[in-house]
């Protein structure tokens, strides 16, 4: 166990499966798997694997998506780390093709591949292209691949581990403005199971349910409305699909109040998903959509900031709530 | 899986006790029917050099003209159901005309054993002949196009999604454009884990404008992949001819743009294609990268269907009523049935001495029996369960019903 | 007025729009421009307008959607009919970067352009990738967009005029499974609005909302509803961007009862966003879904038709709600 | 909207006093910088047919290298601006030393008048070269870029997606693929309308490997469009040399494959961009087809922003944190920077006795003052308006907030 950077963690599982299995393949773009984290050695998967099994390639993430489709329909397990900029290139072939491949086969396709697609950091200023995180709605929506998202390097590790383990394709989504958090991660491989959320704080009064990217300002809003005497329970959905209901449906049964807290857009968000199947089955409680409005990102610090949900405004509409 | 171990333990896909030299031959072969064209880096000294069938067993080339006859009855007989039993529900886009392309591809390929080293093949909405010549169980395929619960794939998959890997057959796709990146991704597998395995994709003429066409290309080159690109270039895209969308005469030129080694035959010809797909495999196999063939063909029936067919006859003629603004000449369609790939395996095997024709139209009645028994078998076998369409969403469990409420 | 074919009914706004600005395009790639329609004379948009303006195309939809934008960025007003084995081919090109254009120019792009986008007719026997129906959730998230979806001939024609006329990039979904339906269709031009639901039967007891697709299983399921003294409202979304909350919760607010349908995957179908919104406004109402399963559609019709919600689904569902 | 009748107004760019023939100086440009190869169907009887810069007014050339030195000056004084005003929050992708390019083929197109008649730029990730020299308003796309309410986009965009349709700039595109194709489509929309209009693409080597290149090439050829296609390759796509990603080493015999003019010229001398593009123009006007130009040129800063640049001083050296595994020889980047494009026009328009030295250098003295009041001008502007990021969603109106719940 040591403190470890989100990168090192993710690279680490990603290291262990390569050792482990010979044939296993790698394919990046922009992001060199390189990571350094003190005290460990740095893990460089191109110099240790070689260039035959990581390969560097041009600007094409619909190549790159196919490439791991087609080596693991070939037997060999595979991954690719896909830019955020090339986030829905691919999109096509893991919709139509892929998530689709195991169904219209009856079963019989081999398919232990996954994508991992950044998402951006959402750095102000770099606007419309390179601040989108709309992506979790696109993937989630598919039936046939499993789609992950990880907020913590504990878990970003672990459903590493589980993603390459699992005899299902998975979109593993990465929210690069996590990339800088730390934390402490096992040395050995454990794997974070893929279908289920994780309660990050429990309470009575009110469930706050958010992803990926949404989980620091949630978290830093709890602590906020903890101190002010509320009882908040706060749910990281870490699955997107298959989505873990009954966590869900069990917190508002309790609290009958529920917030979910989206980066992305409002219309059909995760949190969409997410008040449709809990007023489905709880009845009787009250509902509240924290999202980024149904409008791109723009590039001015002071339009951006101000339209991104941050904790402040995640606390207000709790308080408004409850 | 596939580790480097097994990676080096060649297969020879045509052992067996070589029959003696055929190189008598060869000037009638060429006759019935020559390589159309030759681009790239293809430069043969003479005519003898690359023409791999000389070394073929009377057993293989028979094997081929069975494979032939299988793909044609299997359309014929599947057409007719089409036209004649109501009850019958299965759809085909025919293969008929094509069928010595598949045929002379798959025998240069490693068919048997197990799955991480045969070669791989990907098809495409067109995928009847590639599965029979790639060696999939005929019964269970017809089955499947008839969406029986004991088809090749459950019901689940039908025509455009057949597949079988237990004979490296990947299968069917109904979309145009994923399958091509996706084969050369399986050859990049090849590759990474030290395997001589190949990866074929089928492609049709309409595949030439896709934006995958590049990326399969491109890198394929890049990486050298063992990646052989078969286009089959009959002409038509749905209902427009191949000039709409491409600038090329030979599509190949497209492919040897980007340095790749390309063959352009006659597709109706099996040997002629048998031998460009056996350089192709060879290159291949042995880290010469990809090759890119283009065959010649045409298609006797519509795009879809059996419209302008008539039962127990070949060939759709006439007007396609789904096509409105073009469709295809019928003089067209016969000038091609001229140079029929049945007629012509036929003769080659008669002319060199393998077969006589009693033995050939014997043959064909066998043929013929088997499928026709393949149809009765499949189209008695059960019907799917409603509730199963919930499962192989993943590899385990069922997702639960929504369409209640 | 006459009884006209869905096509003829399209096509005779498109035909109208062409004849009014000679510099407007259509690309098409299967579905030539041509309708008839009895006792009216045949529409060939190819023949009428030449192939310089009307171009039948290979198959490359990516293209054929950023030639469209390309020419209205150009000025010229420009439609595409994508048939739905290409439905997502061109997402990326409408997603992240014809959707954000306006506002990432500030408002300065020219954007008169139409993706008609078809969707599959759902035929039993074709199967997951010629079955789907999915794109509707899909382009519903993007925001800059106005995504609709016409269920009969007459809002087919006026939705078409207004698309056409809009300064907004209109995703035009077309359900082809509708393409059989004729109706009472004025000869005259006129627009149907672009961010207007319809209420197709105004009830007390149980409000159901689909769209597209989805409505002739839903008047099915009303009328034999009704036939059993159910007061049942019935609402077409018809615009799934920018969606009419208000004609939503207005209903909910009278009925507290909602039943949605979707032709397509339960998770975040259109049906999610409606629950959702209607939860966030109307307290104390019940909440169903009817949607297709998180499955892919399988080619047996045993296991299809079972899959697809139908009229008698929707009625018991409805009964199990009111 | 535009219509047939006024597509046949042809303006001239390059109208105005015609100086006296400056053949007698061809020798001496071809010294300065010569076409590096030329590949396709261009091919000239001799020397002067296509050198269309010998009927350039001196009026013309000195704008064209008042536009080098625009470009060059907006960047030194961004990235000062980026390594010594912690203030500042703008940033770029610095486009120095590819100065010539954009210069060169701007000069030959149609810049200013109705927007129905102008040409149209398509611009990369790299864009403020392509913008200035376009004819956009420097001052407000200075301010544009740090986020200004006044700037040309109204903050909205920055740098990657500057924008100024009133002088035809399309914009910049952060994305790599989406801009090329739909550059074609505004050709198609030209072709459709009867205009003479050109639809030009600006894009690096790296756009080769994307699959849009493919269909922008393809559709570009069979239908003929008015289109450019300037490929700058500059050698490396963000920290990979090209050769990574493409198997030519001319990217310009990847479009000749299609059957497209194509011309290969030395990117840091404008006169030979200029010529490329005159002709590329003409051929486009006149209905001849698409073209595409590969410009061999080089960029004297990383990929992005100015990490290893120091202030007062040109160019960036040494390690880029951003790269990690590969990055730029420092000594290929000092070998480009001795063939500089500023220094190439200077020295051209001082052999073609257009200018000399000392005006040369007032010249240069009155850019950086132009500039810097840009900057001064821009840096003083009014922030954004939060609320104002939910405006210019749709045409009309503001789309809800949604951000408080
Ligand atoms: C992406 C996509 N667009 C459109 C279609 C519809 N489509 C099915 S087959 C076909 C024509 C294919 O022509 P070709 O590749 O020449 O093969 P052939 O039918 O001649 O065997 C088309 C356009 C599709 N399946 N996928
Ligand atoms: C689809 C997509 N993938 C990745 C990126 C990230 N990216 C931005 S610029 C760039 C390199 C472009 O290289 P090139 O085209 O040679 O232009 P240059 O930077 O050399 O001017 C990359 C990979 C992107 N913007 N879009
Ligand atoms: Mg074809
Ligand atoms: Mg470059």
């Amino acid at each position: 166990m040591a403190q470890k950077s989100w990168m090192y963690s993710v690279l680490e599982a990603v290291q262990y499966e390569m050792q482990q299995d010979p044939a296993m393949t790698w394919i990046f773009e922009l992001t060199p798997p390189v990571a350094s984290t003190p005290g460990k050695p740095v893990i460089n998967l191109e110099t240790e694997f070689g260039r035959k099994r990581v390969v560097n390639t041009g600007i094409d993430e619909y190549w790159m998506a196919a490439t791991v489709l087609g080596a693991s329909l070939a037997g060999s397990k595979s991954a690719t780390y896909i830019p955020y900029q090339g986030a829905l290139m691919p999109f096509e072939l893991i919709q139509n093709y892929a998530s689709k491949m195991r169904h219209k086969t009856g079963g019989v396709a081999s398919l232990p591949a996954v994508w991992i697609i950044e998402m951006t950091g959402q750095t102000p200023g770099f606007a419309q292209q390179h601040s989108c995180y709309e992506e979790d709605s696109y993937y989630m929506h598919i039936p046939g691949v499993r789609t992950v998202i990880p907020s913590t390097p504990y878990d970003a590790k672990g459903l590493m581990h589980a993603a390459l383990r699992s005899p299902d394709p998975v979109v593993y989504l990465y929210p690069a403005g996590l990339r800088t958090l730390t934390g402490e991660v096992p040395d050995e491989p454990y794997e974070v199971p893929l279908d289920k959320a994780a309660m990050r704080q429990e309470g009575s009064d009110l469930t706050i349910v958010s992803s990926g990217g949404g989980m620091p300002g949630v978290l830093e809003a709890a602590e906020t409305l903890t101190g002010e005497g509320m009882s908040v329970e706060v749910i990281d959905l870490r699955v997107l699909k298959e989505m873990d209901t009954e966590t869900l449906v069990n917190s508002v049964a309790k609290t009958k109040r529920l917030l979910t807290v989206d980066q992305s857009y409002y219309t059909l968000g995760p949190g969409a998903e997410v008040v449709a199947r809990v007023a489905e089955n709880v009845e009787g409680a009250r509902f509240k959509r924290v999202a980024f409005p149904d409008a791109p990102p723009p590039a001015s610090p002071e339009m951006f900031t101000w339209m991104r949900p941050n904790a402040e405004g995640i606390a207000g509409a709790a308080r408004d709530l409850a | 899986m596939t580790n480097e171990d097994n990676a080096h333990t060649l297969r020879c896909d045509d052992e067996g006790p070589r029959s003696e030299s055929r190189r008598g031959f060869l000037k009638l072969a060429a006759l019935t029917g020559a390589v159309v064209s030759t681009t790239g880096s293809r430069a043969l000294a003479n005519g003898d050099i690359g023409f791999f069938a000389k070394d073929l067993s009377d057993e293989k080339l028979i094997n081929m003209y069975r494979t032939i006859l299988r793909i044609r009855w299997h359309e014929r007989t599947q057409a007719d159901q089409m036209l004649t039993n109501p009850d019958y529900r299965g759809y085909n886009h025919f293969y008929a005309g094509q069928e010595a392309v598949a045929t002379g591809v798959c025998a240069a390929l490693r068919n048997d054993g197990p799955f991480d080293q045969i070669d791989l093949v990907y098809s495409t909405h067109r995928p009847s002949g590639h599965a029979i010549a790639k060696g999939v169980d005929i019964p269970k395929m017809v089955a499947e196009m008839d969406f029986r619960a004991t088809g090749m794939n459950g019901g689940y998959g039908a025509e455009m999604h057949i597949s079988d890997p237990s004979v490296g057959f990947i299968g069917a796709d109904g979309m145009v454009g994923p399958g091509h990146v996706t084969a050369a991704g399986s050859a990049f597998a090849f590759r990474a884990r030290g395997s001589d395995q190949v990866s074929v994709a089928f492609a049709g003429d309409g595949t030439y404008a896709t934006p995958q066409f590049h990326s399969a290309l491109n890198n394929a080159k890049l990486l050298d992949l063992p990646f052989i690109y078969v286009l089959e270039n009959n002409l038509y895209h749905q209902f427009a001819h191949y000039s709409y969308s491409c600038p090329h005469k030979n599509i190949a030129d497209a492919a040897a743009a980007y340095g790749i080694a390309t063959e352009v035959v006659d597709g109706q010809d099996v040997i002629q294609v048998y031998n460009a797909a056996k350089e192709a495999v060879n290159r291949a196999r042995s880290g010469g990268g990809p090759t890119f063939i283009e065959a010649k063909t045409y298609r006797y029936y519509n795009h879809w269907g059996a419209p302008g067919a008539k039962a127990g006859e070949l060939g759709a003629f006439g007007y396609d009523p789904l096509a409105i603004t073009s469709f295809r000449p019928e003089r067209e369609v016969r000038a091609w049935m001229q140079r029929d790939p049945v007629d012509i395996s036929r003769k080659i095997l008669v002319d060199w001495g393998v077969i006589d024709d009693a033995r050939a139209a014997e043959i064909e009645e066998e043929v013929k029996a088997e499928i026709a028994s393949a149809f009765e078998w499949a189209l008695s076998q059960p019907l799917c369960t409603p509730e199963d369409g919930l499962r192989h969403v993943f590899a385990e469990g069922t997702v639960p019903a929504r369409q209640f409420g």
